[in-house]
């Protein structure tokens, strides 16, 4: 077909042979969770349970009145044992509620299939989802039902779901297509009736053949339900590039996919919302790829929300190699770590641990002007000219050349041959411009 | 390292494993060919002064480095580069302390004091040529055919001392496609054979070090021109430094602009140069000159055609 | 028709203003700091040097020349310059505001700028007619606005640049003119007469 | 409209002032510079046309003849600017051209003499745009040398148009412009010989 | 007589031009600030550009509508400079007290450690960004010189403790430091404050303790044995009123992490004088 | 300021060539042999004496407004006079310079001298600053044109329209025919001046040290 690529883009090394045919176990129960109150785009939540009290899995302990918000749900049953600051993967500290397990397992009572799901209206439906604390699981943790309900004026014509895994390394979306296309097109049905929409289609990048072809199988009697084969490139996943590799339509700068009749989900929310819907089930855990050079044991696992990483490298059998970099998301956008010390949140898509030679970053050589950088750059910028303004404090140019339309992807950083902290300097003048346009 | 400690950086975390140094010894290795060629046809001393250019801008560059205690980095190969690059636009016979002025007049006016790689306006290389043209011109215009004799049209002693643009332009004498193509025929080191600069691009292209845009649109250019003009196209293809310079010269990365259409704009700049000045021109060649006027215009091309946001909402006129 | 474009190509390129025959070399230092300012530097001193080549013509061949006082001609070329300008400014200041603030301000810098005189003396030294004076008035300062421009581009990617400290402002700024006035080389013998001649 | 009127008066004022010191200088200098030029002038020709002291303008005859060489469609003579003839003790020793031929760099101002056997008895450059260094050459004595001698009927060519002069290296066209102007003389030294007729007041 | 066709070409076009221009001057005149052909005429008139405006009149209207100072020109000499202050009726700014730029901050590498090893970069802004920058205290300096870099007149150097040391008699106290740093660590005090809490962490006592060695852990002890009632604690952190205190050097003693610091001597703050 | 400090500042502390940029275009234009360097700058600097006095000596009466138009006519009349003069007894002097004579009317220093010192000081003073300022740029325009001729023809003082050829340091055909073309002009003024920088910028620092 035509479609399924964008322009621009990269070919970083996939590296997802070491957990692409493994299939996602789920863990025991840790002994200790940490579940972060703001793990997702909004406004933190309020915890609405006390130091000593008794949880189950699946009982709401955090909330808050906001428009934009997440409610929190514990992972396992325990004891709350404190409700403080504690690191995270953002780098900063932020306050969670620390259960202690009872190994029990014991589900919250509210959890139990729903019989009534067919008479559900979009409304009933965006409010389970909501009440079901889910975000987007792609990584930005935006809450979905916010994403569901278009603003005034505005309305959708089209669901894509978003089955790329661009990211190397990471495979969880891959394994939970191959091995739960039901579930997917369960969840599809679901969003397509929360929305309103007549049209699905389920974006896959070919290196995907098993997932294409599983739910294929599934979705071929399925009314409006489509897979479209993607091209193989980085970053085929980002939303605007999805939207325009399949639907050929532009996302205006500065607007969000509603402006062209789109919403995107992930794979992996359809998944969880089919399963707050049809059992009832909040968003407590998700499937995560652990992976990465200095792992002995690479796995696609499915683990309670708040599990912490150490913990999460035990499982998998510990390190082969000194640890010298982990890295929470993929290799391209995923962020750095300082401690293990760090509970897995919503929107933690995988664990790469990488050591050696590989995370040493190289001197960084004058620009050469190659211009790989520009023609890498999905969103099509100049983010030579980005870095170079935002070095001299000219953030009124940086703005000009579209800043803000950068979607850090990190393909510039990634091509270029003098290693020049691309991304690091546009994501600063970016902060810049933002930071001033709020002070007026 | 402090064990224990982890890195931490902006993401992302994977890099290419193309780097500075990569490109310029690849573009090295790349001008082997028309070195070869060089060498084959004119002799040793050809060897000598790409020995002579190339040592002489590596000494020069770490010199000047040393001497302002920066950094030296002659090991990123882009002095080398420059120096080989002058010393296949030169002619054969030019006495070795030319050729060594003109490396040293390239690394240190024309690229360190702008600030070294990365910064300089205009291609090193051409610079250096262009200030030899205008200083030793006498030297800079003796040319030797590889071989003493020229069979295809004997008695005609001036054919020794003539490109076959400058017997085109001043005597109407057109040399045959093959020796062209091969290479035997008067002119600077580098510049006669088409077929080893051609082999040299095809090994730049395939490892992507360079595109398509300003190459073609540069040749095509001229070729239009040319034919419009009512002149054999292809003779101005395969003659003078026009595929040296398309393919190696305008194609520098810091000296052309870095906007596609901006590439494509600067090279159909060049082709305009290149055949104006042959075909109206005081000099019967015009690639050196046409690129680095362009080079001169390359800032003022990149400010107009910058790419299209990816979804930039087009303003109504 | 040859004539005018050979004068007017020859003063752009061939004999340009700054680049080969040194003259505006101030303004092209100082006022080139920004593309747009030199825009408007360029446009000012276009319209400037192509009125004061029509009236310094007249002033010549109908005043000097008839009354034998040819020596007049500096004297009285500049005082045409200065007025010239100042009146221009004026004008323009109370009939177009927009246009006073878009390039009014580089007015009176081109009194001083001696590419305006230069040309005026040179319109007189090649006994051009009033036509041929006005498109060399045209011409050479289409050529200071090529040079200028082009090289306040070049300037501003320099901005980025690691200069050594002693060479920063004008010695580089002149080693760039340096360099440019030789690629401009490239153009001398260029036989323009022939290409034109042509058409 | 009174401050207007007094600037215009101090303005008047200083440029009389001007304007009379002006007129006083060009009062001394003006006959001296006349004079400068005329002394160029004649050592110029002198050089060219070694012998003779005395140079007449002949315009009259030379756009004559320039008339008729046009009507009869023969080129050549429009690289001529200027005829003089010389005169030793009231007898004519040869003619000098004023040529401008186009170089590399524009015209170059030639001046070419004639000796009344047809025989080219000197070449200068007076001003010429030649690249330094290479075309600016023609100014060699040794290169002008080259021209002496050579005979009316004869066309001088550079060796690389198959002629008989080495040019200059690297300068070819100068070289060809220098052969033009010579060219140019010779043939107008030949048509006025012809018509002024051996024996008249040449 | 030459003379007299030349004075009279001469003197006629001079006059002709003196009323043209006069007269188009009154025709065409525009309303403008009067004060701006005063503060012209004050100018240098070489329309050298130096200022940044075109030319001097541009200056001028710049001075006259308040966008440029009235000591832009740095060309000017004092007198012209108070002779344009005195056209746009403004005082020029009295003499006030200096103020030097202070670090606030001595948690060098061994007194307060790093959570890990940055790569990127080398701004303390950039390294800020990137999980809250690598000092234990986040409040702490981050010690890649970002305010070194900042300072243009050569009065900030980083120290052998790897932390910036101001230069009293060099600093101008213009403010591009205090700009620079990302986390408020360098501020302007006047140059008489000679007892500073050189920290500015505002976190509680027990986190202080456990990420630095010389931070202030606002245990409020100075507070206590100030004679002059001088010091008070605010966000957990010991803050000297510049009025009361006079230097007595009590608090400097007694404070138990060593966090208040006498400025006496230059360098007193992460400078070789304090380092022993 | 005594007459000779205000002399002294013209030729190194404010050398209008080097320091101040003031007059660039004949400087790049005419540098091309010290002969002509010679010509022009003396040339120049008696317009600059003459201009200065004469305008110092009209300060006082001069109205404000029409100062520039006032200025202009004194110079002007000064460099008319110059022009004259030379094209009577330096004939082929006045022939090399060309169209730089006149144009001193337009050069920079001259205007900038006039109006931000002739304008404001008495006589003694703006002659000192004159004749400074003059000699001063007299003596840049030898040493780049020193420079000039060196590099691009071999030789040193070197006159060719007086017959003189000058002393010839090395062969014609090693001379780097450049320096004497546009190009070589900006070149090695550029170089100088940043050789002069060079050499201040190391001087400040060793003071700073001491």
């Amino acid at each position: 077909m035509a479609l399924g690529t964008f322009k621009g883009g990269g070919h970083p090394c996939y590296n997802k042979d070491a957990t692409l045919g493994k299939p996602i176990e789920s863990i025991s129960l840790p002994e200790k969770v940490v579940i972060p109150l703001h793990q997702h785009t909004g406004a933190p939540c309020k915890p609405v349970v006390n130091v000593g009290d008794e949880v189950k899995i699946g009982q709401k302990i955090g909330d808050s009145d906001a428009t934009l918000t997440a409610p929190i749900h514990a992972s396992i049953s325990g004891k709350v044992k404190a409700i403080t600051e504690h690191p995270q993967s953002t780098g900063m500290d932020g306050m969670s509620v620390i259960i202690e397990s009872d190994s029990f397992g014991t589900l919250d009572e509210s959890i139990r299939p729903r019989d009534n799901v067919d008479r559900l209206n979009p409304e009933e439906l965006i409010g389970i989802i909501k009440e079901a604390g889910i975000v987007g699981l792609g990584g930005a943790a935006f809450p979905t039902y916010f994403k569901l309900s278009p603003p005034k004026g505005k309305s959708f014509d089209c669901l894509l779901l978003n089955g790329a895994e661009c990211e190397p390394y990471l495979s969880a979306d891959h394994r939970l297509m191959v091995e739960r296309p039901n579930d997917v097109v369960d969840g599809a049905k679901l969003l397509m009736k929360a929305t309103g929409v007549k049209r699905v289609i389920i974006g896959i990048e070919n290196n995907k053949p098993d997932a294409i072809s599983a739910l294929n199988k599934v979705a071929k009697d399925e009314e409006g339900i489509e897979i479209a084969g993607l091209d193989v490139k980085y970053p085929q996943g980002a939303e605007k590039q999805l939207i325009w590799a399949i639907l050929r339509r532009e996302v205006p700068s500065g607007g969000l996919p509603v402006d062209v009749g789109v919403v995107v989900n992930n794979v992996g929310t359809a998944v969880a919302v089919k399963e707050a819907v049809i059992h009832g089930s909040p968003l407590v855990r998700r499937v995560i790829t652990v992976t990465g050079s200095c792992i002995r044991e690479p796995k696609n696992l499915m683990v309670p929300i708040g599990t912490l990483v150490s913990d999460i490298i035990e499982i998998c059998g510990g390190t082969q190699a000194p640890l010298k970099k982990l890295v929470v998301g993929g290799p391209m956008m995923g962020i750095a770590q300082h401690t293990t010390e760090i509970p897995v949140t919503k929107g933690t898509s995988g664990i790469l641990l990488l050591s050696g030679e590989e995370v040493v970053l190289k001197d960084v050589l004058p620009c050469i002007r190659c211009g790989k950088c520009i023609e890498a750059c999905p969103m099509n910028l100049m983010p030579l000219w980005l870095a170079d303004y935002e070095e001299a404090s000219r953030f009124d140019d940086c703005e000009r050349l579209g800043a803000l339309d950068c979607i850090e992807c990190g393909c510039c950083s990634f091509i270029c041959p003098s290693h020049r902290r691309l991304v690091e300097g546009i994501r600063l003048a970016k902060a810049e411009i933002v930071a001033r346009r709020n002070a007026g | 390292m402090e064990s224990g400690k982890l890195i931490v950086s902006s993401s992302p975390h994977q890099f290419t494993a193309i780097s500075t140094p990569i490109i310029m010894s690849d573009v090295l290795f790349a001008l082997m060919p028309a070195c070869f060629a060089g060498v084959w046809f004119f002799g040793l001393r050809a060897l000598g002064m790409i020995a002579a250019c190339v040592g002489s801008a590596v000494v020069t560059e770490a010199l000047l480095q040393k001497l302002c205690g920066k950094p030296i980095t002659v090991s990123d190969y882009s002095a080398a580069v420059t120096g080989l690059l002058l010393a296949l636009v030169v002619p054969p016979d030019l006495p070795i302390w030319v050729g060594v002025f003109g490396s040293v007049f390239s690394i240190s006016i024309a690229k360190f004091t702008f600030g070294g790689l990365g910064h300089n306006i205009f291609n090193p290389a051409l610079i250096g040529r262009a200030f030899l043209l205008a200083s030793w011109p006498v030297f800079m215009t003796k040319w030797r055919w590889p071989i003493q004799e020229a069979p295809w049209m004997p008695g005609f002693d001036a054919v020794t001392t003539a490109t076959p643009l400058v017997l085109m332009k001043h005597f109407n004498v057109k040399v045959p496609y093959n020796m062209l193509f091969f290479g035997k025929v008067a002119g600077t080191i580098g510049e006669t054979s088409a077929i080893a600069i051609l082999l040299g691009a095809a090994y730049l292209m395939y490892r992507g070090h360079i595109g398509i845009r300003i190459p073609f649109s540069f040749i095509g250019t001229v070729v239009v021109i040319t034919a419009l003009f009512g002149q054999d196209p292809l003779f101005h293809v395969l003659t003078g430094g026009l595929l040296l310079g398309a393919f190696f010269m305008a194609t520098d990365y810091v000296t052309s602009p870095v906007t596609p259409k901006g590439k494509v704009a600067y090279g159909i700049g060049c082709g305009v140069l290149v055949a104006l000045i042959r075909l109206y021109g005081g000099y019967p060649e015009g690639v050196c000159y046409a690129i680095l006027i362009m080079n001169a215009a390359t800032a003022l091309i990149e400010r107009y055609t910058l790419p299209r946001k990816f979804g930039e909402v087009k303003k109504l006129a | 028709m040859t004539k005018l474009l050979v004068i007017f190509f020859g003063g752009v390129l061939l004999n340009n203003f700054v680049l080969s025959r040194f003259l505006g070399i101030c303004p092209f230092l100082g006022i080139s700091q920004r593309v747009d300012t030199a825009a408007g530097m360029s446009i000012a001193v276009i319209f400037v040097m192509g009125l004061a080549s029509v009236v310094t013509w007249f002033f010549h061949n109908m005043i000097l020349v008839p009354m034998g006082l040819e020596y007049l001609q500096t004297i009285g070329f500049i005082l045409i310059i200065a007025a010239l300008v100042q009146l221009v400014e004026m004008v323009i200041q109370k009939s177009s505001p927009t246009l006073y603030q878009a390039l009014g301000i580089y007015l009176p810098l081109i009194t001083t700028n001696c590419a305006v005189l230069g040309v005026t003396i040179l319109n007189i030294s090649e006994s051009y007619n009033l036509l041929e004076a006005a498109v060399n008035g045209i011409a050479g300062s289409s050529g200071f606005a090529l040079a200028i421009i082009l090289f306040a581009a070049i300037r501003e990617r320099m901005e980025f640049s690691d200069i050594p400290e002693s060479l920063k402002g004008f010695p580089i700024a002149l080693i760039t003119a340096g360099l440019m006035s030789m690629a401009f080389l490239g153009f001398s013998g260029f036989k323009l007469g022939a290409l034109f001649g042509m058409m | 409209m009174r401050e207007v009127l007094r600037l215009g008066f101090v303005l008047l004022v200083v440029c009389a002032i001007g304007g009379a010191v002006l007129a006083f200088v060009d009062g001394i200098t003006s006959d001296r510079i006349a004079a400068q030029a005329a002394i160029r002038l004649q050592k110029a020709l002198e050089d060219v046309l070694p012998g003779a002291a005395e140079f007449q303008d002949a315009e009259e005859l030379l756009q004559e003849v320039k008339a008729e060489a046009s009507k009869e469609g023969r080129p050549g003579l429009t690289v001529i600017d200027k005829m003089y003839l010389g005169y030793f003790q009231d007898e004519c020793t040869g003619l000098v051209f004023t040529c401008s031929p186009p170089g590399y760099g524009g015209p170059i101002e030639t001046v070419v003499g004639v000796s009344l056997k047809g025989e080219i008895s000197g070449v200068s450059v007076i001003r010429h745009a030649e690249t330094p260094g290479l075309g600016s050459n023609i100014t060699n004595p040794e290169f002008q040398m080259r021209f002496i001698g050579i005979s009316k009927g004869t066309e001088v060519k550079v060796r690389e148009d198959g002629g008989q002069i080495d040019a200059i290296t690297g300068a070819t066209i100068s070289s060809r412009a220098i052969a033009d102007a010579v060219n140019g003389a010779l043939l107008m030294f030949e048509i006025v010989y012809d018509k002024e007729a051996p024996g008249n007041e040449l | 007589m030459t003379v007299i066709p030349a004075v009279l070409t001469l003197g006629l076009t001079g006059a002709v031009f003196g009323i043209v221009l006069a007269a188009a001057a009154k025709k065409f005149h525009v309303e403008q600030d009067p004060r701006q052909d005063k503060i012209c005429l004050c100018l240098p008139g070489a329309n050298c550009g130096a200022c940044g405006f075109p030319g001097c009149a541009g200056l001028a209207q710049a001075i006259a509508a308040g966008d440029a100072a009235c000591n832009a020109c740095p060309a000017c000499g004092g007198e012209m400079v108070s002779k344009i202050a005195s056209i746009m009726g403004i005082e020029l700014p009295i003499q006030t007290e200096k103020k030097v730029a202070r670090v606030l901050c001595q948690g060098s590498d061994d007194k307060s450690g790093l959570r890990y090893i940055y790569d990127g970069i080398h701004r303390c802004k950039a390294m800020n960004e990137i999980a809250g920058g690598a000092k234990s205290c986040v409040y702490g300096c981050l010690g890649l010189g970002s305010c070194v870099d900042a300072c243009a007149f050569d009065a900030i150097h980083m120290g052998p403790l790897g932390l910036p040391v101001v230069d009293d008699l060099n600093c101008t106290s213009c403010g591009l430091c205090v700009e620079a740093c990302p986390r408020d660590i360098i501020q302007l005090m006047p140059i008489s404050q000679q007892v500073v809490v050189a920290c500015n962490s505002k976190e509680k006592g027990a986190k202080v303790r456990r990420v630095c060695k010389i931070g202030c852990i606002g245990c409020g002890i100075c507070v206590k044995v100030c004679p002059n009632g001088a010091i008070t604690l605010r966000d957990n952190l010991a803050i000297i009123d510049p009025e009361k205190c006079d230097a007595c050097g009590i608090c400097v003693e007694k404070c138990p992490t060593k966090c208040i610091v006498m400025t006496k001597e230059p360098n007193a703050i992460n400078g070789v004088a304090n380092a022993g | 300021m005594s007459f000779k400090s205000e002399f002294n500042k013209g030729i190194i502390n404010e050398n209008p060539a080097f320091r101040m940029l003031l007059g660039m275009c004949p400087t790049l234009a005419i540098s091309l042999a010290i002969s002509n360097g010679i010509g022009m700058g003396l040339a120049a600097t008696f317009v600059l004496v003459g201009s200065n006095v004469i305008i110092s000596a009209l300060r006082k009466v001069t109205p404000g407004r029409i100062r520039i138009p006032i200025f202009i006519v004194v110079i002007a009349t000064f460099v008319t006079t110059v022009d004259l003069i030379m094209a009577a007894f330096l004939p082929d002097l006045h022939e090399v310079l060309g169209i730089f004579i006149p144009l001193i009317v337009v050069n920079c220093i001259i205007f900038a001298r006039a109006e931000a010192f002739a304008s404001q000081r008495g006589i003694i003073d703006s002659l000192a600053d004159g004749l400074g300022m003059g000699i001063g740029w007299t003596l840049a325009l030898c040493g780049l044109s020193a420079i000039r001729e060196l590099l691009g023809t071999g030789t040193l003082l070197a006159i060719p329209d007086f017959g003189f050829a000058g002393i010839r340091i090395f062969s014609q055909g090693l001379a780097a025919v450049m320096a004497i073309l546009p190009p070589g002009g900006f070149i090695t003024l550029g170089l100088l001046i940043g050789l002069l920088n060079l050499i201040t910028n190391r001087r400040k620092t060793k003071r700073q040290q001491v």
